[in-house]
């Protein structure tokens, strides 16, 4: 089970910034989204999770193979970080969350309130949630942020076994991952360009 | 050419003063704002349009 | 769905805000009442049923906007919304924990208030069922009032002057069957319609503020 | 004629270009039709043998309160409309409509309790009708407030919507939880429209003469409100692309 993005036009605050945007993302394989700041990036990838509705285009795949990862972990402060895991893990139907917790080395701190952690130790638990959902396609906006180089690699590690077990992975990020394989997308070339100001229409624009 | 409101006058002409005081205000509210967008409007317009 | 229950109910408890402060709400309301109107009985008897019931509307407002703001702010509800649980199940699961840590509370506080207030015997009875057919429905439009705002940076007062209109048709019933209930008086039209309106809010505003919901997370 | 073609109307420019040929029209006969309805009730009406002159007053209460439902009604058909058929010039005219429906709420209001005090003896009283009219109000009031809060304009449309129809079912079981729980004052069938035969002539024709006025200023202002919207948005959607480049 793949994701098809086929002539996508997506909108922030009522302006187009997207147009034609097309790929396919196979079991697998990584596509690593770049472009410079504002551009869409996030918008692209909350459109294809499916959190808000493309302007048009269509984007081809099941809803339930979908894990979204946002700027933001939901992670709650009083709970622990295994009693955090493994509300996710219930919430999507699963059980297991050893596998997570050693993929990011929480083993040291499963007991402790999520509350306390640093950034970058959150940000592994955010990360860790995407394993113990078990669903096949990762859509990540910036998982790297507040991550030291070891973290990172660790990041990297666990994408990597992802797709070897034929998971597949869009990510959008501005640093080096050290994932060689996966493909990279220039976001840039699909700016939306502006309508004539005269002619306005439902958009006002 | 007044008529002849009797006891209730007070009732009577505070009732049409305050009506229409309202209306007034509506009216008048909503034409200010229709100007002044519409000035608005034209000025962005004009400076998009400079700008291509 | 429960786990979601469970994990809302011991955020509750962690937190401590919960249970406690809804309850220490309606008790201070309580408290101020007879220094407003005076400390006579006979008057206080035939206010109380009333006074109870605002108090459980007060204390119930009170807690509205942090049924989905703090899930808004730490990107949980990003995160529920991708996941395997419908958005009409999220509202109601947040409804439930909600009136399950402030509504059952103040329903089964009532009672002692009650006595506070000098609430005369064959009162107790319906204050509690009207309390307890009402208070979800509370919880219910609450949620939506909160799915409404829940972006929003100043969203309490807001919250507030959106929610209490809705309030009204409960409040109504449900202090008209209190009253009758102290004046022992027949109640069954005003439970009826009570539970009518509770029913049909439950049944239906979920997919409202679910809804709402989607629009506000886009 | 097709219906389809109204649609047309439903794009913000051929709404503003039709409406600049309209809005004159609407406006002056509105003007008109409030000059001699208010002229004719004022001056040229007896007094009613059982309230005296204040029966004058019903030229302004009777049509401001129907318009307060009204406008009320016409916000929930063009909510619809926009969760329907998502028409932005619809969404428009409801968010334009509802401080002139919340002027004519406290218009009625404000008459009413005119009245009330030389007829009932009291300014206010917690009777039905009042009841439910300052219940109404404070939907319109939430309902401003909403639009107002909100920065993203379709966002806004949106939950503005829903919350119209929500609150329309909440307006309506008030209004019959409100009637249950107190009988009332208010007459409701010898001024009310609902009995029109208790109506004596010489009231009826300039009533309705107002009435007819009332609803053409609404119009009016209507159209000219939405139109306003119309341009506000548009400058709204021209800065949000300059800021983005």
């Amino acid at each position: 089970m793949g994701l098809n993005v086929s002539n996508l036009t997506i909108a922030r605050g009522g302006v187009r910034v997207l147009e034609g945007v097309s790929f396919t993302l196979d079991p697998g394989h990584a596509i690593v989204l770049r472009g410079p700041n504002g551009i869409g990036k996030t918008t692209l990838l909350r459109t294809v999770a499916g959190l808000q509705p493309p302007v048009s285009g269509r984007v081809e795949t099941d809803p339930d193979s979908i894990v979204y990862a946002g700027h933001s972990d939901g992670i709650k402060a009083t709970l622990s970080v295994a009693e955090n895991l493994q509300f996710w893990a219930q919430v999507f139907g699963e059980t297991d969350i050893e596998t997570a917790i050693a993929a990011f080395q929480l083993e040291r701190l499963v007991t402790r309130p999520a509350g306390g952690l640093s950034a970058g130790q959150k940000r592994r638990l955010g990360l860790a949630r995407l394993l113990v959902t078990g669903r096949p396609v990762w859509i990540l906006d910036e998982p790297t942020v507040s991550l030291d180089a070891e973290a990172v690699a660790m990041f990297a590690e666990a994408v990597r076994a992802h797709l070897r077990r034929g998971g597949s992975a869009l990510i959008a990020t501005h640093i080096e991952l050290g994932l060689p394989e996966a493909y990279v997308l220039e976001v840039g070339p699909y700016r939306a360009v502006a309508a004539e100001v005269d002619d306005f229409d439902e958009a006002f624009l | 050419m007044m008529p002849d409101l009797g006891k209730y006058a007070d009732a009577v002409l505070s009732s049409y003063a305050v009506s229409l005081v309202l209306l007034m205000v509506l009216v008048w509210l909503s034409v200010r704002r229709s100007k002044r967008i519409k000035a608005q409007l034209q000025d962005i317009e004009m400076k998009v349009k400079r700008n291509g | 769905m429960i786990a979601l229950l469970i994990r809302d109910l011991r955020l509750a408890m962690r937190a401590g805000g919960g249970f406690g402060l809804g309850l220490a709400f309606f008790l201070i309301v309580v408290t101020l009442v007879p220094f407003g109107v005076g400390p006579q009985s006979d008057l206080l008897a035939r206010i109380a049923s009333g006074i109870l019931w605002l108090g459980a509307l007060l204390s119930c407002l009170l807690s509205l906007d942090r049924i989905l703001a703090l899930d808004w702010e730490d990107g949980s509800l990003d995160l529920l919304a991708t996941a395997p649980l419908p958005m009409e199940a999220i509202v109601t699961i947040k409804a439930l924990a909600h009136w399950l840590t402030t509504g059952l509370p103040l329903v089964l506080a009532a009672p002692v208030f009650g006595l506070l207030l000098s609430l005369p015997a064959p009162g107790y009875m319906p204050l509690v069922v009207s309390l307890l057919l009402g208070t979800p429905a509370l919880s219910v439009i609450g949620t939506f009032g909160a799915a409404l705002t829940v972006g929003l940076k100043r969203g309490g007062l807001l919250l507030s002057l959106l929610v209490l209109p809705l309030y009204v048709p409960i409040l109504i019933f449900g202090a008209e069957m209190a009253r009758r209930g102290v004046d022992g008086l027949d109640y069954t039209t005003p439970l009826l319609m009570l539970a009518g309106i509770t029913c049909g809010t439950i049944a239906l505003l979920p997919f409202a503020s679910a809804a709402v919901l989607k629009v506000n997370l886009r | 004629m097709n219906l389809n073609a109204l649609w047309a109307y439903a794009n913000p420019k051929k709404f503003i270009q039709t409406t600049e040929k309209v809005l004159p029209w609407v406006s002056v006969l509105a003007v008109v039709s409030l000059i001699v309805g208010l002229v004719w009730g004022f001056f040229f009406t007896p007094d009613d043998y059982r309230q005296g002159s204040t029966v004058k007053i019903i030229y302004l209460h009777v049509p401001s309160a129907l318009m307060a439902i009204n406008v009320w009604l016409m916000m929930l058909v063009t909510s619809l409309i926009w969760i329907v058929r998502r028409h932005h010039v619809s969404a428009l005219a409801a968010r334009a409509a509802a401080p002139i429906g919340a002027v004519m709420t406290v218009i009625a209001l404000a008459t009413g309790a005119i009245w009330g005090q030389p007829m009932w003896g009291t300014w206010w009283a917690w009777d039905p009708r009042l009841t439910s009219f300052l219940i109404l109000f404070l939907f319109y009031l939430g309902y401003m407030a909403l639009w107002e809060a909100i920065d993203n304009d379709d966002t806004a449309a949106d939950l503005t919507s829903i919350l119209c129809l929500v609150g329309s079912v909440f307006a309506l079981l008030s209004r019959y939880a409100v009637n249950f729980w107190n009988q009332g004052l208010h007459q409701g069938a010898s001024l009310s429209l609902d009995k029109e035969e208790n109506v004596a002539d010489v009231f009826w024709y300039p009533l309705l003469v107002c009435i007819a006025g009332f609803v053409l200023l609404f119009i009016a202002l209507v159209l000219l409100r939405t139109r306003t919207e119309i341009r506000a948005r548009r400058m709204r959607a021209l800065l949000a692309r300059e800021r983005m480049g």
